[in-house]
């Protein structure tokens, strides 16, 4: 029975493969190549629906594993064998559900969106390589597997991102992307190194064991440390953490259905995925790295993305900044608070780019000053979009707020142990500018006066290839689907089914905090008890976060109408500072690329002048020499001619020399050379 | 000997074919076009037939009941010879593990080479010079292979020099504009490096004996060299001898393969000869000739010098991270798409070096299939350049921009190559890559260089996609509209590449099955 | 030294009689009518193909090294000799042909069989010098080789440069000449002999070294020098063969220094090599001969090879790379083995081949484009593509390069060298290997790599060229793939007394 | 009493002056004459070596001398020919002017 499960897994996986490959060797002919794409795509959907239901209904306890091996290489005790790795636990079928439907839904948005695109089939086969990729990411077991996902969904990320390459920014942004990614790639690769020569495998299950085991790399937890910090580069890259997220940004030139699956739903949230997966292995200090990290990112994106006026890169940083949370949620320890955050941000944030996705389709524009009182235009845009907004702030009854209070709640219980309320900061900070954005968004574009009328004339709703994935996305962000408690997870399914780890890959004890932390074991029932006397707090919090932001919001736009614009005095500083991203891009602009392409031009110089230089030298000498000798042969003794002039001036210069001797002198001195020489004959 | 002389067919059929088509009348273009293209083909038969015959756990390098296919007759046989009384030079030709992976490649590479040769005249503007073009194609071929089968160390040299004359006539008659210059570099260079190697061969020569009918005499048997029983006491490469010659024989070989790789800093020949020469000749080049100089280290320096190798492997090893690394700045310095090309394979065949330096299987197996996928790799980048360069005549990245739309099946095989180039998972060049960065990564002694080398994988994407971009994407220029997309003989050469590269990304297993025990082999040898 | 071993030696001259005669017949040929005087070439080579196969015929019945080195003589037939004068003869048969070719000497009508006489002497001294065994002997064969060729390096009588060059070999020749056989005189007063063996009896008994030997040796190997232009006694080298008919250039350049190479090899053999002297240091001077000789080629090889470079005559050219492969010879010669001498006559008989088809391609480009100019050769590779391939086999054979016998002949002198453990002459060697493809390969690039502006069509090649050249080209070729017999015939070279 | 060491000077000399007269004479006629100078010193020796060492066969020396004269007989005249045909290319026989063959 297994085993058909992981046939059927592999089935949910491959079908988006063979979906590409249909789409892109159509030929040109065939122009309605992409609707046998997404008709491939549904069939996955419901493979991994099925898929889903059977593995939480039967085998919910099990981690289905299989895998065969792909060459194996040498005779010694322990030959390098590369193993496919296929494996499935309740996180990732409840993933790989989730991909399929938002893939899915993003792919039934596009039939519209993407309707006029002349190359409709190449779009949606990159989309089919995506989700195979996301998919076979979130199923395999070997660290080397996921990095072969891993770069194949920065590959589908590239191409979709450049799918309008003919656009100048979609073609800088595409390159941008992956390479960024590559840096971050370097860690990760490393890092998949260290752990390989340390486990002689790549099995990650085994190597959890083995560390629970106590075996380190090169013996020492430090290494062990510095591994996890490596691997956690890549995700740095993938889920745009500071100081890589600049791309993400930048992506959004791709088409927006892209932005949504890719740069919202799913593969940004790689990073924060993989780094859950690796939780067992992470360190204390790796933990806080991770844990600063993601607050950073989360609070640095939020105050960026206050200023925004493309909507667009409101969206973008706001995903930077919830990535960071989920991040952050794994720093403290509470990866369930990342992962199941990682799919509620999935749903609503989707959402939000699909509807940000229909207003631009209908009005033409990114720009948030062309837009305004689109609500009556719009009103199916508006009501979803207004759902996701108050899930992503976490407003009661949405899921968002279940995922936000479990991480608001875990890293107050951490500061409450440990005395480091750092992290707890950073969510409230986050959190509060969170809600004043988005509803900043919600006012500009939805409320008040239309500031384009020839925009507004043409708004509207548009047909159901835009309205249904917009309210099936909504409808998922109620609460019931997930828990019936409103209040909290606790108990739901999601908590103690989905995403669950069992008990051999949690660490026994995680110590936290800064330098001078006491330690807290955060599994202990000690932990759980101060977790629930904390919700209460952590849901007052949250309440007065959103009234705080979403008060400002409504204060600033609604009552006094304000226009988004640089204010006056050192506020308007912070303002250009906020709207110009910290300034970061220009930064690296003048830093790592400049840098990088100098170094890249004096190496060229190097080889063409100094490497290669010293090659004709040697060319040249010979070629002198041979010049001299050629020079030699011709002017000293050019045959027995010139060496009779070249003897005779020599003479006569000697000749001078000795002025009243005249020639007999010479003669003289010659013969009693000769003389002296045979008298030295016969001396012997 | 009972078999069929696969080898002996596949060596010297082109060689044949060539003195046949001198009697050709050069206007019979087609004539002769065809011949070579029959001769390829007939070589990718054989080559097929080698490897369904090929017997996967025979081990090779040391001792010929480890080899298949064996050839081996006396060629040269001379005796009452003073001092070593006898001069012997073997016809000694067999396939290992080690070469025939490189014998694979090149029969891949010749055909490929021939197809994108049909237009020569046109793409060169050279009417009427088909004849002398094939006859030095196919004398190219046959010293290419003969490199990659002669076990005897005496017909190895003369085919690695075999290789030099008709590549100095290709690249000078058919090249660029400064194909003088390019071509002599090129004939002196490696020159220089194969007269050291000949030196080296004659100390060998002088200090082996191997038994031959009762008595021992003197050989270019490369299995003899590789048995240290075999040196005389008194021989000026023997151990016993306390001032031998080793060390600066290693070196000499070395420095004569190095050149061929091209190792920095000997590499500044390449970049000259690449770009000067016609496509299909860079195709060669760079897919073949190169991996000469890294098959002869494994098959000549590792089994004879091993302890040389074992006390300067770091050293090797660090040329290779500097050919990585600074082969991949050069590339990101370039603006000819050509030279660009080129530096990229300077840095690829740095990964070659690394691997072949970390003395552990992965990293050897590594080495050479990355010889292998770099090879079907960058001559599909090079024919890349030749397409966009015989519509356009242009070569430079800046000339280019925007042509994604306007011919996408070119663009897709470009995207294709480009990412196989610097490896892209699921692509040829990833899987050896991957094994050589393991094999390198376990040894102590040089992961620091390891690190620095993985710099190359970012470097690698850097000035890949920046070409991608300056010449696919962003605005396109009027000038292009009429551009025409992939003809059907460019799919011909780019289909079969295409798909090795694809399959070999997926399931290296059979070619890693073939080099498999030979490997291990090698390195009990050399413990 | 009894009868019937003088009679048998006698016997063993008989190719030289040959020679007289032959000589005597185009004497009274050349006196008689113009009808038989046009005949004179066809008898001229015949009594060649004469001498050469008299010479084969007794290869083996009547060289028996031991039966003729009774000590004394002052001529020896010897293994070593009968090889050299094979050479010596095909060489001069070939030459025929070159004569016949050779549109310039041909204009003197009236004065061919002068021609072929001075030809026929020089053949005769170069049989002598071939099996000289004597101070004397040799001097006088060497007078008997250079006299004619004085005259004939000037037989244009008209054109400046060829008096010129006849003048320059004349002076340098006689001078060299003179002071060696002054030389002589001083090594007759140490030794009281001038027979080589003689030298050899006396000074492995313990004479050493003294300093009238030493003046007299360097006087000596001075006048051997000039013969085989070593450097530093090249200096007329370039200058004659440019001005010379390229006939004369050819022949200077191959037969002559075949006769130079076996009578030097012969005197340093006898003299040194055969007792220990050779690495025996000399009293007061701190070398030792062996070096003396390794300094020799070393400066030879590199002076030829480099100032080959800047060539634009392609005479001179070739004249400075014989400079050069004279001293790979000279090279072999220092190694100072059996395989030295193995190397050496292997590489002559190489050298000969490819020397002869070289010029013979100059000739026949020189009648055809009037120019000897390198940088007139441009685009000749698609004028004349048969013409051009066999001048990249002799240039290719000429760089040393596989699959050519050139490559076999270089490969044994340095196999030589490494055996003897001379491995810095070795390494000059290589490197200059590599220089000499600069100035080899030069001459393809014109022919091949540049366009030429004129594209009037050439007189195309007569069968008779078509043959000769295969006749010397694909030699070249075979055996640079089987090389056995080449060395086979060298094998005779060791048939020399006192080794 | 004249012994041998008294002909070596002399032909020492000999040679010296004909060596001397070869390098520095601009004539062609008299570089010749120093050759013949220096051939006549060899000569000389050869005869004096004959004539004092008594382990020599008698009269070799002598006889070496005979074939000597003969040659530098042929020479001059060969040479004296070439001089003269010499001259009428170029009149005059200055050999350090009579430098056509340069590259």
């Amino acid at each position: 029975m297994n085993t058909h499960l992981t046939l059927l897994q592999a089935l949910v996986i491959l079908l988006p493969l063979f979906g590409f490959v249909v789409a892109i060797l159509a030929p040109n002919k065939m122009k309605k190549m992409y609707l046998v794409e997404t008709g491939i795509m549904f069939v996955s959907l419901v493979l991994a629906a099925i898929l889903f239901f059977t593995k939480i209904f039967n085998f919910s306890e099990e981690i289905i594993r299989s895998q065969f091996t792909l060459f194996s290489l040498g005779m010694g005790e322990k030959p390098f064998e590369l193993l496919v790795d296929l494996t499935m636990d309740n996180m990732t079928v409840s993933l790989l559900f989730m991909v399929t439907l938002i893939s899915f839904l993003v792919h039934f948005f596009s039939l519209e969106y993407m309707a006029e695109d002349p190359l409709k089939n190449r779009y949606f086969g990159y989309l089919g390589l995506f989700t195979f990729s996301m998919l076979g990411l979130v199923s395999t077991g070997s660290i080397l597997f996921i990095y072969i996902f891993w770069e194949l969904v920065g590959l589908s990320s590239y191409l979709l991102i450049g799918f309008w390459g003919y656009k100048d920014e979609a073609a800088d942004a595409c390159s941008k992307a992956f390479i960024t990614n590559r840096v971050g790639d370097f860690g990760f690769f490393l890092g998949v190194l260290t752990l390989f020569i340390t486990y002689r495998s790549f099995d990650l299950f085994y190597i959890f064991g083995e560390i629970a085991k106590g075996s380190y790399p090169y013996g020492s937890e430090v290494w062990l440390t510095v591994a996890g910090l490596l691997l956690f580069c890549g995700a740095i890259g993938k889920s745009a953490q500071f100081p890589l997220h600049v791309w993400l940004p930048d992506a959004m030139a791709g088409p927006t259905p892209v932005s949504a699956l890719i740069h919202a739903a799913t593969m940004v949230a790689a990073g924060v995925y993989m780094i859950v997966r690796l939780f067992p292995m992470f360190t204390e200090t790796a933990f806080i790295v991770i844990g600063v990290i993601g607050g950073f990112s989360a609070l640095m994106a939020a105050t960026v993305a206050l200023t925004q006026l493309d909507i667009k890169k409101i969206l973008a940083y706001s995903t930077v900044s919830q990535l960071g949370l989920m991040v952050l949620a794994v720093g403290v320890g509470a990866y369930q608070a990342a992962i199941i955050h990682l799919m509620f941000h999935a749903f609503f944030k989707a959402g939000l780019f699909l509807g940000s996705g229909s207003i631009i389709h209908a009005t033409h524009s990114q720009d948030i000053m062309d837009m305004g009182g689109l609500r009556k235009k719009m009103p199916v845009a508006f009501y979803t979009t207004l759902m996701y907004a108050l899930s992503l702030i976490g407003f009661p009854l949405t899921i968002g707020f279940l995922s936000k209070e479990m991480i608001l709640t875990s890293s107050l219980v951490l500061g409450n142990m440990t005395g480091n309320y750092i992290y707890f900061v950073f969510v409230v900070l986050t959190s509060v500018l969170t809600s004043f954005y988005i509803f900043r968004y919600i006012f500009l574009i939805f409320f008040g006066e239309p500031r384009n009328k020839h925009a507004y004339e043409h708004a509207n709703d548009l047909n159901i290839f835009i309205k249904l994935p917009l309210i099936v996305l909504a409808a998922l962000c109620f609460f019931f689907f997930f828990t019936l408690n409103p209040i909290t997870l606790h108990g739901s399914y999601v908590t103690e089914l989905l995403f669950k780890f069992p008990d051999i890959l949690l660490p026994k004890e995680i110590t936290h905090g800064f330098l001078t932390a006491s330690p807290g074991n955060i599994y202990s029932t000690e932990y759980m008890h101060s977790l629930h006397e904390s919700e209460l707090l952590a849901t007052l919090t949250s309440a007065l976060i959103i009234l705080a932001g979403v008060g400002t919001a409504w204060y600033m736009y609604m009552k006094k109408k304000l226009v988004p614009k640089v204010p006056e005095g050192a506020l308007g500083k912070l303002y250009l500072f906020s709207q110009n991203k910290w300034y970061l891009d220009e930064l690296y602009g003048v830093t790592v690329i400049k840098g990088t392409h100098l170094t890249a031009a004096l190496m060229s110089w190097i080889d063409k002048n100094i490497v290669d230089g010293v090659i004709n030298l040697g060319a040249w000498v010979t070629v002198a020499l041979g010049k001299f000798s050629a020079a030699f042969d011709l002017y000293v003794i050019d045959g027995l001619v010139n060496l009779v002039a070249w003897i005779n001036g020599f003479f006569s210069m000697f000749i001078r020399k000795f002025q009243t001797g005249k020639v007999q002198s010479y003669l003289t001195l010659a013969m009693v050379f000769i003389v002296l020489f045979v008298m030295y004959v016969f001396s012997n | 000997m009972s078999q069929f002389p696969y080898l002996s067919v596949l060596t010297f059929l082109p060689l044949i074919a060539a003195l046949g088509l001198i009697f050709v009348p050069a206007e019979k273009k087609n004539t002769i076009r065809y011949t070579a293209l029959f001769v390829v083909i007939v070589q990718i038969l054989a080559t097929a037939l080698v490897w369904f015959g090929f017997n996967f756990d025979l081990t090779g390098i040391n001792k010929l009941e480890g080899y298949q296919f064996v050839e081996k007759f006396t060629w040269i046989y001379l005796t009452g010879l003073p001092i070593f009384d006898t001069f012997k030079v073997d016809y000694f030709l067999a396939v290992d593990g080690l070469s025939m992976p490189m014998v694979i490649l090149s029969t891949i590479i010749a055909f490929v080479a021939t197809i994108s040769s049909w237009n020569i005249e046109e793409t060169t503007n050279k009417p009427g010079s088909s004849k002398g073009y094939f006859i030095l194609l196919l004398i190219l071929n046959t010293g290419t292979m003969g490199v990659f089968v002669a076990l005897d160390f005496f017909m190895f040299y003369i085919f690695w020099e075999l290789v030099l004359l008709p590549m100095y006539f290709l690249i000078g008659i058919w090249g660029g504009p400064r194909k003088e210059y390019a071509a002599i570099k090129f004939f002196i260079y490696t020159l220089a490096g194969s007269v050291l190697i000949l030196l080296v061969i004659i100390g060998l020569y002088l200090s082996v004996l191997e038994p031959y009918g009762g008595s021992k005499i003197h050989t270019f048997n490369m299995l003899a060299m590789m048995d240290k029983a075999n040196f005389t006491s008194d021989g000026m490469m023997s151990l016993l001898n306390p001032g031998n010659f080793r060390f600066l024989a290693f070196l000499g070989l070395f420095i004569g393969f190095a050149i061929k790789i091209p190792l920095f800093p000997f590499h500044t020949w390449l970049p000259d000869a690449h770009v000067e020469a016609p496509t299909p000749i860079s195709v060669i080049l760079a897919g073949v000739l190169l991996k000469m100089g890294g098959y002869a280290i494994l098959r000549i320096i590792y089994p004879i010098f091993p302890e040389q190798v074992q006390q300067w492997a770091w050293w090797i090893a660090f040329l290779g991270m500097i050919n990585i690394v600074y082969g991949a700045f050069c590339a990101l310095g370039q603006k000819d798409f050509k030279k660009l090309i080129a530096y990229s394979s300077v840095s690829h065949m740095g990964f070659v070096v690394l691997g072949i330096a970390t003395y552990s299987e992965l990293g050897i197996a590594g080495g050479v299939l990355q010889m292998f996928n770099h090879g079907t790799v960058t001559a599909m980048l090079f024919l890349i350049v030749g397409v966009i360069y015989d519509r356009t005549h242009k070569r430079g990245l800046d000339d280019f921009g925007g042509l994604a739309t306007q011919v996408p099946m070119y663009t897709g095989v470009v995207t294709l190559a480009f990412f196989a180039a610097f490896g892209l998972p699921g692509l040829s060049s990833f899987v050896s890559e991957l094994m050589i960065f393991i094999g390198a990564f376990t040894s102590d002694a040089i992961r620091v260089l390891t690190v620095i080398s993985a710099i190359g994988i970012v470097l690698g994407a850097v000035y890949m996609l920046r070409a991608l971009q300056k010449i696919f994407l962003g605005k396109m220029k009027d000038e292009y509209k009429t551009l025409k997309d992939l003809t059907v003989r460019e799919y011909v050469m780019f289909v079969p590449l295409g798909i090795i590269v694809i399959l070999f990304g997926i399931y290296p297993t059979p070619m890693l099955d073939i080099m498999n025990k030979t490997i291990s082999n090698l390195l009990t040898a050399i413990q | 030294m009894d009868l019937t071993n003088q009679l048998s030696f006698l016997a063993t001259l008989i190719p030289e009689y040959l020679i007289i005669l032959f000589l005597l017949i185009i004497v009274f040929m050349d006196f008689s009518t113009e009808k038989i005087a046009e005949k004179i070439p066809a008898v001229a080579m015949s009594g060649l193909l004469l001498a050469l196969l008299a010479n084969l015929f007794m290869t083996g019945t009547l060289y028996e090294t031991e039966k003729l080195l009774a000590g004394g003589e002052i001529f020896v037939n010897d293994g070593f000799a009968f090889l050299f004068k094979f050479m010596i003869l095909a060489s001069s048969l070939i030459m025929v042909y070159f004569f016949v070719q050779d549109d310039e000497v041909n204009a003197y009508k009236t004065r061919k069989g002068e021609f072929y006489i001075l030809f026929y002497s020089m053949v005769l001294g170069m049989m002598l010098l071939a099996s000289a065994n004597d101070l004397i002997a040799a001097y006088i064969a060497l007078e008997v080789l250079s006299l004619p060729s004085y005259i004939a390096a000037g037989f244009l009588k008209v054109d400046k440069r060829s008096s010129e060059a006849s003048l320059k070999y004349l002076l340098f020749g006689a001078v060299a000449s003179g002071v060696m056989l002054f030389g002589i005189s001083l090594l007759y007063f140490s030794m009281s002999s001038t027979s080589f063996q003689i030298l050899v009896s006396n000074m492995s008994h313990g004479i050493g070294f003294d300093p009238v030997m030493i003046l007299a040796l360097i006087f000596i190997i001075g006048g051997f020098g000039y013969k085989i232009s070593m450097v530093p006694f090249h200096f007329w080298t370039p200058d004659v063969f440019e001005g010379a008919p390229v006939s004369i250039t050819t022949f200077l350049s191959v037969s002559s220094k075949i006769a130079g190479v076996a009578v030097f090899v012969r005197f340093i053999v006898y003299s040194f090599a055969g007792s220990n002297l050779m690495n025996q240091e000399i009293a007061g001077l701190g070398f030792n001969l062996n070096s003396f000789l390794v300094l020799l080629s070393i400066l030879t090889m590199t002076v030829g090879n480099l100032t080959a470079i800047f060539q634009n005559n392609i005479k001179r050219m070739l004249a400075y790379s014989s400079i050069g492969h004279i001293g790979f010879i000279v090279a072999a010669l220092a190694a100072n083995s059996e395989q030295g001498l193995i190397a050496i006559s292997s590489y002559l008989l190489i050298y000969t081949l490819m020397n002869f088809g070289a010029f013979l391609v100059v000739l026949l480009i020189k009648f055809r484009i009037g120019s000897e100019d390198i940088r007139d050769y441009k685009g000749l590779g698609y004028k004349m593509p048969f013409l051009s391939v066999m001048m990249v086999i002799f240039l290719v054979s000429l760089a040393g390069l596989p699959p050519t016998a050139g490559f076999w002949a270089k490969f044994y002198v340095f196999t030589a060298l490494m055996e003897a453990k001379l491995y810095l002459l070795a390494l000059f060697a290589i490197f200059n290997t590599v220089i000499g493809v600069f100035y080899y390969f030069r001459v393809m690039k014109v022919m091949y790599f540049e366009k030429s502006e004129t594209a009037e069509p050439l007189p195309i090649l007569t069968g008779g060229n078509k043959t000769v050249l295969l006749v010397l080209g694909l030699p070249l070729l075979i055996l640079g793939i089987y090389f056995t017999p080449v060395v086979e015939l060298a094998r005779e070279t060791l048939k020399i007394a006192g080794f | 009493m004249v012994g041998l060491s008294h002909f070596l000077v002399l032909s020492s000399i000999l040679f010296c002056l004909g060596l001397f007269g070869v390098f520095t004479r601009k004539n062609a006629i008299m570089v010749l004459m120093g050759l013949e100078m220096i051939l006549n010193a060899a000569s000389l020796n050869f005869v004096a070596i004959s004539r004092f060492s008594e382990k020599l066969a008698p009269a070799a020396g002598q006889v070496i001398s005979l074939f000597i004269i003969v040659l530098a007989a042929s020479e001059a005249a060969i040479a004296l020919a070439i001089v003269l045909n010499l001259y009428k290319n170029f009149y005059n026989v200055n050999i350090d002017e009579i430098n056509t063959l340069k590259e």
